[in-house]
């Protein structure tokens, strides 16, 4: 067909409008990049997904550069791999890059090229940090740390593009660039909705959860895929789990039915179960009206033996239960089964209306 | 035979051996006290105090793992106070080297790191020193940066008193204190043997394996326990991979026989042969004596071999059959093997070379 | 184009709107037909800020123009559906004029609206609670299915009319059973083949073939006796129900009520018994969303104290009824019962749902499953059945004494009753308590600042809640939620019902607001 | 050999302590072991006991050693004069009534005869034969009999001489005369050269012998091995290795397989073998590299390295410690196992094992010491042998109260000279052996960077006083001969080794030092003289 080009000497099919980075991605070809985000307008901004094309005068920036038919190109020539190089190194100068006070750190695509690339030293002056604007933390969960930010924009594209929320742009010029909310106000007095999906996007530690700081480094953590608790689009998430207890939530990405994105229920109200509140043992209600602690046994007996009596004296339609919206299939069908099975009746019902 | 004694840790009650430390005391009842000089099966020798803890009519702070527990001894070992210290000594020893994880192999296998995120530590109060050491890059298996260097002198330790190689100590003083061999040769100019005991007990990034250097970040390895291939000792090792190839091996320290997690030069450095590009492949056979080897399936190999065997069975009898057993092969690959030759073939011609 | 019709759904069901953001932002048309200026407004073609509960009068109107004007997609009527003609008839007693003295819309923009969604194939419709939770809820809903069968959007890609379900497993639970009719997978209980069946498979020998009761009746019962022992599993009716006052006093008169959860809730407070469960992620299970799939739930944390899942406490149940359930964990709920026993579901095994889960029908175990019902204008039932369905006003409509329409519904940063995210750090401090929204204008006219408390008052309840003023509301309407005990919405609902499912009004009643001296 | 000696002497062939005990003891006695650089984990337990917990270290060893830097007392014998040290060591226990009379008279038997013989050998006499002088003999012998517990480790320094068989059972003398064996902190600990040489004992990979030292010869054994193993068995003992080459060279045998062995670099009198091997209608060779010895196959089979497989190796003390799988093969590469049934099931006997781990569960049904062994029960430590059911919690040290054979023996010996000594033709003597950053023939250490970094090629180690004589400057080419043949190498002149004796490694093809040595066998447990052979030596 004549859909194809020549990538790294080899022919590769592309579909017309496609991206270098897509058609190379199918091809088999994965080429660092930073600032590229799946189903976002292309920004060319971080420089690192660099290829050579032939008979162009400079590098190309593969994410935003379309493939043309016969086009040549080439992903790992030592020019490319220079200017990657240089790149990353320029941007470990726009800040602050230091692993150790970093909660991404292990979670970082500037630090997996740092690794890549092998770089051992900062060749050019981080930034001053007098010219880096403070920390934003006030708000409950997400903290904005700009000595980190290499206004990559993905959180921009994110918000934008793939959340539609709006909430936050590149302002500001040159020197004093910065990713801000309308009026460059703090996340929580802004328009944000706090989705947190900026902060599933940022390839550096710019953007962290700040629920989860110092809950665990990402090698400590292991991750358990679940469906989310909350309304019923059943959003595919990944439990960030250290020593049995859930750090964090993200997205799934490229999973239906939610692609990668989570709203701010699922991404952030999960602790609830470690809720101090929570039932721990049997209640039975004493004839003084107060509850007292009892053990399963006993629980259960006494549930067993009072629907016993009533079903003996008034029939098995005196029993009617309401089963849970929120808890797993297995749950309804259990209750259901005991409900008919084993009461005898079929006042079962549930919330499914509100 | 001594009895126990009863200290209280943290508001509990513990009972302790007399002569236990208060860091061995409290670590006994799970109470977590961190540590980056201590090493066990090594002096304690209190050098970086980030143990310390609150003793009830003592002085001052007292480092743990130094001082043992006395009768009805009342200790203390998460007030704000202690913390407070401890962030103090963890700034103090950041702000004594080049510690940046960005470009340090051991990122995410660093006990300073670690402590500076247990404690949230999130800038140093102190200027940070630059020292300028050069880099001990003399040979290819231990690499020495000693901007990296906290001085908790473990790596002395272990080369003294763990495999008692006796080459590395500290030399100068004060701000100029150093470790390394004798006339702070590099290690290649040393009498260091090259166990890597000094790599595997550093806690920073200041000694490291060389060839580990950039083959990938401790979270991106699997870690296999296994047994080493070399001598009869049968070290426990932990192979750490990557894209199937050997990354780092280090000695098993979780159980105790029989290396106790020490190793030698060989089970440390001399796993490249298994991802050599001499390795076989596929089976080869000779068709003819004086003709060259032919690449075969395995189908055809083992036919060519049953076949052949069966031949020489049938003109010559079963003792014209021998076999030779391998010593670096597995006991269950030994006893196949055995059992081929006794049961299948019908010789005891098997051995192997034990004598050697 | 999307037509969203009674749904918030930025903030009801976040992550769903983010796709029709992004359709939008693609070239989709969009249309939001909801009283309220919800956040999709901003991304609208057209916004119809109809009356509260004049649904049915609306599309009729739009109907009568599609018909009226020939708009209507012929070939699909007349091939895949049956019950135009009744339809038409119906629908043209709705007259644009007629429907927008009802609705509020004027009859051009009527007009405009049908012209708009004929214009465009397909077009998805979705709806939520906005469209069912009124005592008209299942004319609505049929209503809204008229109008996409009437358009030709059923049965494609991209098109059929989508209700987002409000809470995680709603789906779920119909699916399992939990309903007073139907056994797993809708099958009738009034069905002696269906009870042969299931009483085979589970070991008894009969089962009941009398519909039972559904929630509301179940409640009314508790005060006549009719209903002695009450099971309650995992809600909170003593937030969620209208009219809190009449239904704390229900769940008073239970001779014997036995409630599970994983917190004390206002309802547990009347429990005899209260039994204390797993929680999500302490859970080996599944779920199943709003467009039918099955998702996996892991367990990833263990339950506090003795706290047990719920399988396991109806399994322990039953043994003290003599009966021993062979089922001994979620995926052997699933694999040995559920997915046997309900056809729609007999090619989803936990081993096939690793990763992106299975939608139903999926019936064999080599079928992907179905992510578009009724294709090709094939419906379950044969032929889709228009239906001829006329205006009915709420059960409640403002007086001179409560002259304000109340609805109610859910913000984005909290879920249901806030068991959950009522105890989740920092989502308290982005909305902290209850408010009342008004419109600026009835602000004004009643002298109310923002954030001033105020009282609002129905003919079963008074609550003190701050006035959040707002251009999201039209004058006339006052909107609040029930996630807060003390400022509960449900303080004030109408206990009244949809005579078929039993929904209660929760989007239609009658108020009054005033100033606290 | 250690087998051979040690199950004459005790019952039962294997190191009778645990390595662990070495750091806690009052006395080691090392002798032919260069602990340091063949065992250097154990190298450092040793000087860990010495530094830490002043443990006494006798060194009895041609060659200036690390350990002697450590040692209390070093007897430096000439090389394979073994049998008289230890004769002359007892000689001095005994005449100053040293020995542990109580543990002689209840525990062992051959004392007599013990005495009568080493009564002949006098300090005085010893001093003679061996090089060691009186004094030192008398003070290392007291230090010995009075130290409280004393274990002795010795290596090939032992075992490779024609009286390696006598050499062990000498060591094993002097350890029961002072009542060392079957206490902790005691015993004779043989310390195997390669990592699983134990394992490949106990799995019967022996000619006389099936799993766990059952005797081929045995009437019972037979049967129990033969409904086992649903065969017929040879009840006739086979040939040994050194055997095997020669009936190869005489026609006798045929064919020959060989899985992970590279007889062709390690076995003495290499150009010899070669001729022996030349002469088989067949050999197969089952390897990871194609070695010396695979490069004159006939079918070469590629196999898992250990990291590639699942398995079990069991060590030096007789603890079974599991290997697991951390790579993929190369290539086609299968695991020795796997390769060994698909051969023996296409032979009609098949053996159809899905796993290691099955192999293994068939292993302690035939292999008593094993019975109780279990992959579960590995995952964590090792367990080490007899270890007879699933609830023993495996054997420290072995003959505690009772040895395997019941009462220890005492063999009377007597010294015998090497095969091979220096001449005037000839009047150089060799030993052999390896170097820290080295292993057996080299497939795997030689290619790996480290060692050869450390260690790039062979070197012969003379003495200064020779290397002068000769004119030998250090890193120069020489040219050694022996009677069978000659091979270049580097010099590297250093006091190591005593004057007129020279030091050479084999673990590089391009000097095969196993030219130069002498095949003559010790005769019962037929381990080549590796330690002793005369050369000649001259500048290249």
């Amino acid at each position: 067909m004549s859909d194809t080009f020549i990538l790294n000497g080899k022919e590769t099919p592309y579909t017309p409008g496609q991206m270098i980075l897509e058609a190379a991605k199918v091809g088999g070809i994965e080429i660092p990049t930073l600032c590229y985000l799946k189903g976002s307008t292309p920004t060319g901004a971080c420089r690192i997904c660099l290829v050579e094309v032939k008979g162009a005068r400079s590098l190309m920036a593969a994410c935003s550069t379309p493939v043309t038919p016969g086009m040549e190109v080439f992903t790992e020539t030592a020019l490319v791999h220079q200017a990657r190089k240089l790149n990353v190194e320029l941007l470990l100068s726009s800040g602050t890059h230091n692993c150790l006070t970093c909660e991404a750190n292990g979670n970082c695509r500037l630090q997996d090229l740092a690794y890549f690339y092998k770089i051992t030293d900062l060749r050019f002056e981080e930034k001053a940090a007098s010219d880096i604007y403070p920390k934003e933390d006030r708000n409950p969960l997400i903290v904005r740390d700009f000595s980190r930010c290499i206004l990559c924009g993905r959180c921009v594209q994110a918000c934008n593009e793939v959340m539609v929320n709006r909430a936050i742009s590149q302002g500001y010029r040159g020197k004093e660039s910065k990713i801000v909310t309308g009026g460059d106000l703090p996340y929580h007095e802004s328009e944000c909705v706090f989705c947190g999906q900026c902060v599933e996007v940022c390839p550096v530690g710019a953007l962290t959860e700040k629920k989860a700081k110092g809950l665990g480094r990402p090698w400590e953590i292991k991750k358990i895929r679940t469906t989310c608790p909350y309304c019923g689009v059943g959003c595919q998430q990944w439990l960030h789990v250290k020593d049995g207890k859930i750090v964090k939530v993200t997205a799934v990405e490229d999973a239906q039915p939610n692609m990668g994105r989570l709203c701010v229920k699922g991404r952030f109200a999960y602790d609830f179960i470690y809720s101090e509140e929570r039932l721990k043992t049997p209640l039975i209600r004493e004839a003084n009206g107060e509850f007292r602690e009892a053990s399963w046994d006993e629980a259960l007996d006494l549930v067993a033996e009072k629907f016993k009596e009533i079903i003996k004296k008034d029939g098995p339609d005196a029993i009617a239960g309401v089963s849970c919206a929120r808890s797993i299939n297995e749950d309804s069908y259990q209750m259901q089964k005991f409900f008919r099975a084993v009461i005898g009746t079929n006042n079962i019902d549930h919330c499914a209306r509100t | 035979m001594d009895t126990k004694i009863t200290v209280t840790i943290d508001g509990q009650e513990v009972s302790a051996d007399p002569g236990q430390t208060i860091l061995e005391a409290a670590r006994s009842q799970g109470i977590y006290i961190p540590t980056l000089c201590h090493y066990s099966k090594t002096t304690n020798v209190g050098a970086c105090r980030v143990c310390v803890v609150e003793v009830e009519n003592a002085r001052s702070y007292v480092a743990s793992c130094c001082a043992p527990v006395t009768p009805g001894m009342v200790i203390r070992t998460n007030t704000p106070a202690i913390r407070a210290a401890q962030k103090m000594i963890i700034e103090l020893l950041w702000s004594s080297g080049d510690h940046n994880c960005l470009t340090c192999e051991q990122n995410g296998a660093c006990e300073l790191q670690d402590l500076v995120y247990w404690l949230q530590i999130d800038k140093p109060r102190f200027p940070i020193e630059h020292h300028g050491y050069e880099m001990d890059n003399s040979n290819t298996m231990i690499t020495r940066d000693l901007n990296k260097c906290i001085l908790c002198g473990r790596c002395i330790r272990a080369c003294n008193e763990i495999q008692v190689n006796e080459v590395l100590d500290f030399a100068n003083r004060g701000s100029y204190a150093k470790v390394g061999p004798a006339f702070d040769a590099d290690y290649i100019d040393s009498s260091c043997v090259f166990c890597g005991e000094c790599a595997q007990v550093c806690p920073t990034g200041a000694i490291t394996f060389k060839q580990a250097k950039f083959a990938g970040r401790p979270w991106e390895l699997s870690k296999t326990r296994t047994t080493c291939a070399y001598c009869g000792v049968g070290c426990q090792i932990d192979l750490y991979t990557k894209d199937n190839k050997i990354v780092k091996v280090m000695g098993n320290r979780q159980y105790g026989p029989p290396n106790e997690g020490s190793l030698c030069v060989k089970g440390r450095f001399g796993m490249d042969f298994i991802s050599h590009p001499d390795r076989i492949s596929k089976p080869l056979i000779r068709h003819q004596k004086g003709e060259a080897f032919k690449e075969a399936a395995w189908d055809e190999a083992y036919a060519f071999i049953a076949q052949r065997l069966a031949a020489v069975k049938k003109e010559y009898g079963p003792d014209s059959i021998a076999g030779l057993s391998s010593a670096r092969c597995t006991n269950e690959e030994n006893y196949v093997f055995q059992k081929f030759l006794r049961g299948g073939i019908g010789t005891n011609n098997i051995d192997h070379c034990a004598r050697l | 184009m999307i037509i969203l019709v009674g749904t918030n759904i930025t903030e009801a069901h976040p992550v769903a709107s983010t796709f029709v953001k992004d359709a939008v932002l693609a070239g989709a048309k969009l249309i939001v037909i909801d009283p309220r200026r919800t956040d999709m407004v901003d991304f609208a073609e057209m916004h119809v800020p109809l009356k509260v509960g004049s649904d049915v009068a609306l599309i009729n109107g739009v109907m009568n123009v599609l018909i009226e004007e020939n708009l209507y997609d012929k070939k699909y009527v007349d091939s895949c559906t049956e019950g135009f003609e009744e339809l038409k008839k119906k629908v043209m007693e709705y007259p644009p004029e007629r429907a927008a003295e009802i609705s509020g819309i004027p009859a051009d923009t009527i007009r405009e609206l049908a012209r708009k969604m004929a214009s465009v194939k397909p077009a998805m419709l979705m709806y939520t609670l906005g469209i069912t939770e009124h005592i008209c809820g299942v004319n609505n809903v049929m209503s809204c299915a008229n109008l996409q069968m009437l358009l030709g959007n059923v049965g494609v890609e991209c098109g059929g009319v989508n209700p987002q379900r409000g809470q995680n497993n709603v789906q779920g639970a119909c699916d399992m059973g939990a309903l007073p009719n139907v056994f797993p997978g809708y099958q009738q209980v009034a069905n002696a083949d269906a009870r042969a069946k299931f009483a085979k498979a589970w070991n008894v020998k009969s089962l009941p073939d009398k519909p039972g009761m559904m929630m509301p009746t179940m409640m009314k019962n508790l005060t006549t006796g009719k209903v002695k022992a009450f099971y309650v599993f995992g809600e909170n009716l003593a937030n969620t129900e209208p009219d809190i006052h009449h239904v704390e006093r229900e769940l008073q008169s239970a001779e014997f009520l036995v409630c599970q959860d994983i917190f004390p809730t206002e309802t547990t407070r009347f429990a005899h018994v209260i039994l204390p469960a797993a929680a999500w992620s302490e859970n080996d299970g599944t779920f199943a969303s709003s467009e039918r799939r099955v998702n996996r739930v892991r367990a990833a944390s263990v339950p506090p104290g003795d706290a047990r899942p719920n399988w396991w406490i109806f399994k322990e149940l039953a043994k003290r009824f003599g009966h021993e359930w062979q089922s001994s964990s979620a995926q052997e709920i699933w694999d040995n019962e559920i997915s046997v026993l309900a056809p729609s579901m007999a090619g989803i095994k936990y081993a096939r749902l690793e990763n992106d889960g299975l939608q139903w029908p999926c019936p064999t175990e080599d079928h992907p499953g179905t992510p578009t019902l009724h294709k090709g204008g094939k419906f379950t039932r044969g032929l889709g059945m228009l239906k001829a369905i006329d205006y009915i006003p709420p059960a409640e409509v403002p007086d001179q004494e409560y002259p304000f329409v109340l609805s109610t519904g859910r913000r984005l940063y909290h879920y249901h009753t806030r068991t959950q995210t009522g105890r989740s750090a920092g989502i308290n401090d982005l909305l902290g308590e209850e408010t009342a929204d008004i419109s600026t204008a009835d602000a004004e006219a009643k002298g109310i600042s923002d954030g001033e408390k105020i009282s609002v008052k129905s003919r079963r309840g008074e609550v003190v809640v701050k006035a959040r003023v707002t251009k999201e509301v039209p004058p006339g309407l006052v909107w609040m939620a029930f996630h807060f005990r003390e400022a509960c919405a449900n303080w004030l609902t109408n206990p009244v019902y949809d005579p078929v499912t039993q929904t209660a009004e929760y989007k239609a009643c009658a108020v009054r607001i005033d100033k606290l001296r | 050999m250690t087998v051979a000696g040690l199950a004459a002497t005790f019952g039962s062939g294997a190191m009778t302590n645990s390595i662990d005990e070495l750091e806690s003891t009052d006395l080691i006695l090392a002798t032919g072991t260069n602990t340091t650089e063949n065992h250097p984990v154990i190298g450092a337990k040793v000087k860990r006991a010495v530094r830490r917990h002043g443990t006494k270290l006798i060194v009895i060893d041609p060659r200036e050693i690390d350990l002697v830097k450590y040692a209390d007392i070093w007897l430096r014998q000439k090389p394979g004069t073994d049998v008289a040290v230890f004769n002359g060591l007892m000689n001095v226990i005994i005449a100053e009534g040293l020995y542990d009379k109580e543990y002689v008279a209840g525990r062992t038997e051959g004392f007599e005869a013990l005495k009568a013989v080493v009564a002949k050998y006098t300090p005085e006499s010893v001093e003679k034969i061996s090089g060691v002088p009186a004094e030192d003999l008398k003070k290392a012998a007291r230090m010995y009999a009075q130290a409280g517990r004393a274990s002795i480790i010795y290596a090939m320094g032992i075992t490779q001489h024609i009286t390696g068989t006598d050499n062990v059972k000498s060591t094993a003398n002097l350890s029961m005369l002072c009542g060392n064996v079957g206490i902790e902190g005691g015993g004779v600990n043989p310390l195997r050269g390669q990592n699983n040489v134990q394992g490949a004992c106990d799995m019967g990979a022996l000619p006389n012998v099936y799993p766990a030292y059952q005797p081929v010869a045995g009437e019972d054994v037979r049967k129990k091995f033969e409904a086992a193993w649903k065969a017929a068995l040879s009840p006739k003992p086979g040939l040994t290795l050194m055997e095997i080459m020669a009936a190869a060279g005489s026609g006798k045998i045929k064919a020959l397989y060989v899985m992970g062995e590279n007889p062709l670099l390690s076995d003495p009198d290499l150009q010899h073998v070669a001729k022996e091997l030349q002469k088989l209608d067949l050999m197969i060779v089952q390897d990871i590299f194609l070695t010396e010895t695979a490069q004159m196959a006939d079918v070469v089979l590629p196999a898992c390295a250990f990291a590639e497989k699942e398995g079990t190796f069991t060590n030096t003390e007789r603890r079974v410690q599991r290997v697991r799988k951390a790579l993929e093969p190369p290539g086609e590469a299968r695991a020795d196992w796997e390769i060994i049934c698909g051969i023996s099931s296409r032979m009609g006997y098949p053996m159809t094992y899905a796993s290691a781990q099955e192999i293994f569960e068939e292993i302690r049904t035939v292999t008593p010491s094993y019975a109780g062994i279990t992959y579960d029960r590995l995952e964590k430590e090792g367990l080490q042998w007899p270890c007879p059911t699933v609830s023993h919690s495996g054997t420290k040290f072995l003959h505690k109260d009772k040895f395997s054979r019941g009462l220890g023996l005492f063999t009377a010996l007597e010294y015998i000279p090497p095969n091979e000594l220096p001449d005037q033709e000839y009047p150089f003597l060799l030993s052999t052996g390896r170097v820290l950053y080295h292993y057996h023939t080299g497939t795997m250490t030689t290619r790996a960077r480290g060692p050869v970094e450390r260690c790039p090629e062979s070197l012969v180690e003379i003495h200064p006083e020779d290397a002068g004589k000769l004119g030998i400057a250090d890193g120069q080419k020489v040219r050694v001969t022996s009677r069978r043949g000659t091979v270049e190498v580097k010099a590297r002149i250093t006091e190591k080794s005593a004057p007129g004796s020279i030091f050479m490694n084999f673990h590089f093809t391009e000097a095969p030092v196993n030219f130069l040595t002498n095949p003559a066998l010790d005769p019962t447990g037929k381990i080549p003289e590796y330690k002793v052979c005369a050369v000649k030596l001259e500048a290249a």
